[in-house]
């Protein structure tokens, strides 16, 4: 099948993975929101993808460009090209499907909308669509993450959604995804949850990664034009996967270009037997297939099946799943998965900062930590998309650079004297 | 004894707990206990670290049952040493069904499933595997003899529940609201409705009622709106809870849960007798 | 004379105001600026126009959307279109210019740049310009803005720039403009001054109107084609005026348009006798003819002439001086100068997040307390300039907010009890 | 006496002062110290709320200053007060100038020039006024009878040095170094270099170097280099802080001041007969 065309949902599988692990309480709204994907997704009923367009342009910001990062494409003697989502309203790619999916609400004629996030990202695209849109919305968030992402609580709370602090477990992005459920199987029949990456239960998986499908669409397009042809690799960091899914997409049929899935190495591979936590959130390199949040893919868990607490400096990544269709896409050989630990992330946060002016979410840094390391078996021409903007980071970064000797870093006394942020 | 003729005549009651709450040892006194108090079936959780289907009340126990070292392999050993005559069901996620992999490195529901009802489970509850998902559970419950009961919700729609109660054995878990697990002060008015859509289907399958019972006089309302049994967890669970908090000694907590226990079943037979007095 | 097609620099006089009242170390450099300015930014020599477009499009991403503000509309009874400078690298229309003024310098063979800043907001577009152009870069800050901008102070220092901060006076951005002139008498020679508005001597308020007039001719065209024909009203924050000039400029012929320059009230018009602050910033409203920081222009002064501290709750507005060439405009009676307080700054903030799911710079708020009020006077379609967005206003709003009792603010006690930021 | 003629066969030594720094009293007596010290022409400034040519030494001292209540119509009052016998040249930046009104209302450059002269100013430096911009003030300081003297920096190229020295009256205020007033350890290079060009000018101003010189060393050097004159600022001012800080006696600040007014005019003579030992 060509990646290009689709009318239909499908039937939620990719090879082995994929499917509607739910329960059934939650499975006739499951059904509603395929039908529903179908008809205004992919058949544009009532001009649905004509008016979600028109919204990503004059809302929020499409196209984003593709710039070439000068002082990169020297240092590493290969063309660097920047996809910009980071310019996307909101700071992050995020907004595609908050968009897309808050507008198919209103179209299903739901009345209320819930979220999870984890890095703060994708909870302030969805209350930032929910204003825009006019409906109520509740964001669920881990505790963890709330700490070290305050300034999304904010804008969240600015954008007029309620913030429901997740205290079970660690308190991220897993546990948040949960409790959220357990909203959503409250509240389904007037309400839509509006998933984050492309995980969960059929047609999550293949409807968010549609909505972020605009950005390889235009990068692709762009490349051509602004270019000639195709790139020889692209980059794309992974928590979810919805970035990574979003930004390979119009490429899965272009044989030459190879696509590297960079996750969070954390502080270390593997997962440590004594806490029973992955300090990592690699779930494509080091996770198993298994069942979580509704679909079966590659996940951290422990040998009986127990799912196990990742960890990452970007509270964005730090997941113990991945989208299913990228789990098959590793699977067959299509993406590459690789990863990079924090520091190299952090080095990669600041390098991209002071070299090209942009400064990225510790999320995409991992993008740019691989690249350091990795430019001579790329090719010659590679584009990197910038997921999100880095300014929800800031307080992390100067305590982690502080603590970490990061080489290429400004000095962080200086702020610590101000007393932080 | 078969999951389905543990619904007799009488409604039945269907305790739940989660194996290893708060401990291993008071754990396996709860759920005699329990057997004391006049349970037909009881549904005995295998503790999943992502429970979604969960309140606050249940997932608090999983985390102790967790911290306590319940596994797979020790829920089995669990289950093998219990001193119980009713029945037990295993109500977990699938997650921990599909990693499973036995002595002889077979794996998956298959092999779950044999080894559980080599320990003594007649039956298996998952609420994260809806029907569209189940044909491999099913395959192996069929093959080890023992029965996969489905959750009908109040949005289950006609076409489903016909799908649903084509594949489903041993009994129908009707979820009596919206949400997940946990006990509620009221009784939901859905409840009544599913049950009455449920007796235009042509099914012997007995019908347990769950989420948010919590008394007698709740028990008392279901059955008399016409279920089979009534299912309750977080009620009970409650007890484990405030037992595990106030260090509280194991018998003790146990006398509280068959007394609860009892409240609860004399509900149901008084709901039993407001439908049909002739039968008594 | 059109506005739209220009080829000399002028005589950088705007009526009485404007000129070039500098210390004559630096005329020689102005001479060259605004010979470089002709030559390069008028009359595109080595295609330097056409490189600027490049690098405004694919590391800016221009252009910016013009969207219409659904929830407004309906509650003014009025069409209000949003011009997106939010969206702009940086998060506001700031990188127009400092990009510009970065390339010419390289043009120019400057080995260096310094800059000025109030919010911080120029200092980071001028500190990612740097780093994207691999100049170095100094920027100095007033003691005060620093400490009510921190998030875009650690941005500049990502970026590689070094902030120095200016304790004379108030701290705020007068004393930073006066110091950035002083360093630039130092290092006139192999230095250029990327001033952050259109103020300043010849001719920098040509020259930066210039670089942002591209806010405006997009609008002006996005408007005709989104909606059809021209608005009845357009609306600009006004600090120093260099969002306000960019938003006019391509609708200064336009006589059917008016525009208005929304200008800090502060916390109350007129001066302080008593402490000599001007408790506003609005000099277009109050103040009088006056030379400052080398111009002639309207400014907030004393009987003698000393200049006042001004005050705002935005730092960006906190200025005692304004445009020269918008100063004429006002007094020919083609610019309505109005004004907003402190208190309806902070509901316009609070009112666009929440309604539209757009959160803007505090400065930019201003323009949308203006229009709360006035709504009924402004015409039937009527574009509001999103001068930046309030990423960088999170503290200074937590604060205001909780201390002002704004009506439709959400409850900040969550945030002061979470430790604010 | 003219400003031009202050600048007689010995170099002149030109100090300067903020007036009002750090009271209006103290002002008074330091001033009249640098003409007890052998000042020939006296830089007095009216202190703006920007000096933006200044560095960080005077705008202290203005800072001082306008604490102390300087303001133009008291600097007028100030200046008549004075007791001394050297030529006054006020010093200030232009905004002040331009707001200036006089009893009758008359306002502007024609007001201040007339007001100031009256009160005993005989020249006028302002250093955020080119020549592009000096037709009004030239006007007035034409009509008034005074001179405007003119700032030459070493980034002035030969084009603008012709306009310059075209408008320039009473001397030269050739800046030494790039940059801002401030005192600094060494005698730039440029100099040299600036009075060079100069002397290619037919020109028979006076040139009076100013911009960090703080010792009679530096004075001798900058006359040795060609000189008419030097300017000291900040290293004057510097002994009026300490004095405001340690609140030392007003007596004993202007000791201080007309002994380091000493040793510079002392430095100019100097360097005077290293370039001119025949005129001695
Ligand atoms: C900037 C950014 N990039 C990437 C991610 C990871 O999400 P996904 O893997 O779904 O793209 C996040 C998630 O919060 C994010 O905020
Ligand atoms: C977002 C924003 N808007 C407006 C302004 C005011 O500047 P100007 O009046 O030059 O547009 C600033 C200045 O920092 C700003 O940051």
């Amino acid at each position: 099948m060509s990646f290009k065309t689709r009318r239909s949902a499908g039937d939620g599988k990719f090879g082995e993975y994929g499917g509607q692990y739910v329960p059934e309480v939650l499975m006739p709204a499951l059904e509603e929101l395929t039908d529903a994907y179908e008809r205004y997704v992919l058949s544009n009923e009532d001009g649905f993808m004509d008016e979600l367009r028109e919204r990503l342009r004059d809302f929020g910001g499409r196209p984003t460009p593709l710039g070439r990062a000068d002082r990169l494409s020297e240092r590493y003697d290969t063309e660097v090209y920047l996809k910009r989502e980071d310019l996307l309203h909101g700071g992050a790619h995020k907004l595609n499907n908050a968009l897309g999916q808050v507008l198919l609400a209103k179209y299903m004629g739901k009345e209320r909308i819930v979220a999870e996030t984890g890095a703060g990202q994708h909870g302030t695209a969805t209350a930032m669509a929910a204003a825009h849109l006019d409906m109520p919305c509740e964001v669920y968030m881990g505790r963890t993450d709330i700490n070290r992402q305050r300034p999304n609580v904010f804008r969240m709370r600015l954008n007029g959604a309620e913030v429901n602090p997740v205290t079970v477990g660690r308190g991220t992005l897993k546990e948040a995804i949960s409790e959220t459920m357990r909203d959503w199987a409250m509240t389904v029949e007037n309400t839509h949850y509006v998933i984050g990456s492309v995980v969960g239960p059929h047609p999550f998986p293949s409807m968010v990664r549609e909505f972020h499908a605009v950005i390889s669409r235009e990068a692709r397009q762009q490349f051509d034009e602004q270019v000639g042809g195709l790139p020889d690799a692209v980059l794309a960091c992974a928590g979810g996967g919805s970035n990574t899914m979003g930004t390979f997409d119009a490429f899965l049929d272009d044989d030459s270009v190879s696509l590297y899935a960079v996750e969070a190495g954390g502080s270390g591979l593997g997962v440590n037997d004594e806490t029973g936590v992955a300090p990592n959130s690699a779930s494509l390199s080091t996770g198993t297939d298994g069942v979580l949040h509704g679909a079966r893919t590659k996940i951290l868990q422990d040998p009986d099946g127990q799912i196990v607490e990742s960890h990452s400096v970007s509270a964005g990544l730090d997941y113990a799943g991945v989208g299913p269709q990228l789990a098959h896409l590793v699977d067959t050989g299509r993406v590459s998965p690789v990863n990079v630990d924090d520091n190299a992330a952090l080095a990669g946060f600041h390098r991209l900062s002071n070299t090209e002016g942009v400064i990225p979410a510790l999320e995409t840094a991992h993008a740019f930590g691989f690249i350091e390391e990795n430019h001579e078996d790329l090719g010659d021409r590679v584009v990197v998309n910038v997921s999100g903007r880095g300014d929800k980071d800031l307080e992390t970064v100067i305590e982690e650079t502080a603590s970490h000797d990061i080489e290429n870093a400004p000095d962080m006394d200086v702020f610590e004297r101000m007393g932080g942020l | 004894m078969s999951l389905e003729s543990a619904f007799g005549d009488d409604p039945a009651f269907v305790p739940y707990l989660a194996a290893g709450d708060p401990s291993i040892e008071a754990s396996k006194a709860y759920v005699e206990a329990l057997d004391r108090g006049g349970a037909d079936v009881i549904e005995l959780g295998l503790p999943f670290s992502e429970p979604i289907a969960e309140g606050p009340t249940i997932q608090a126990a999983v985390v102790r049952a967790l911290q306590a070292g319940m596994t797979p392999p020790r829920y089995l050993e669990f289950v093998r040493d219990l001193n119980v005559e009713t029945p037990l069901v295993c109500m977990t996620y699938y997650n921990l069904i599909y990693q499973y992999r036995d002595e002889s490195d077979r794996g998956g529901p298959d092999a779950f499933v044999h080894a559980a009802a080599d320990a003594g489970v007649e039956g298996f509850v998952v609420p994260d595997l809806p029907v569209e998902e189940a044909d491999p559970m099913r395959a192996a419950c069929d093959d080890a003899g023992v029965d996969l009961v489905s959750i009908v919700a109040p949005t289950t729609g006609d076409d489903r529940l016909e799908r649903l109660l084509a594949i489903s054995s041993g009994y129908v878990y009707v979820q009596a609201r919206l949400g997940v697990t946990g006990a509620k002060d009221d009784v939901s008015g859905r409840t009544a409705e599913t049950l009455a859509r449920l007796r235009e289907y042509d099914t012997t399958l007995p019908k347990a009622v769950g989420f948010g019972i919590r008394t007698g006089d709740h028990a008392e309302r279901i059955v008399g709106a016409g279920a089979d049994g009534v299912i309750v967890g977080s009620a009970l669970v409650d007890i484990v809870a405030k037992g595990a908090e106030t260090e509280k000694p194991t018998d003790a907590v146990a006398e509280q849960l068959a007394d609860l226990a009892r409240e609860l079943k004399a509900g149901a037979l008084q709901g039993r007798m407001a439908v049909e007095p002739e039968r008594k």
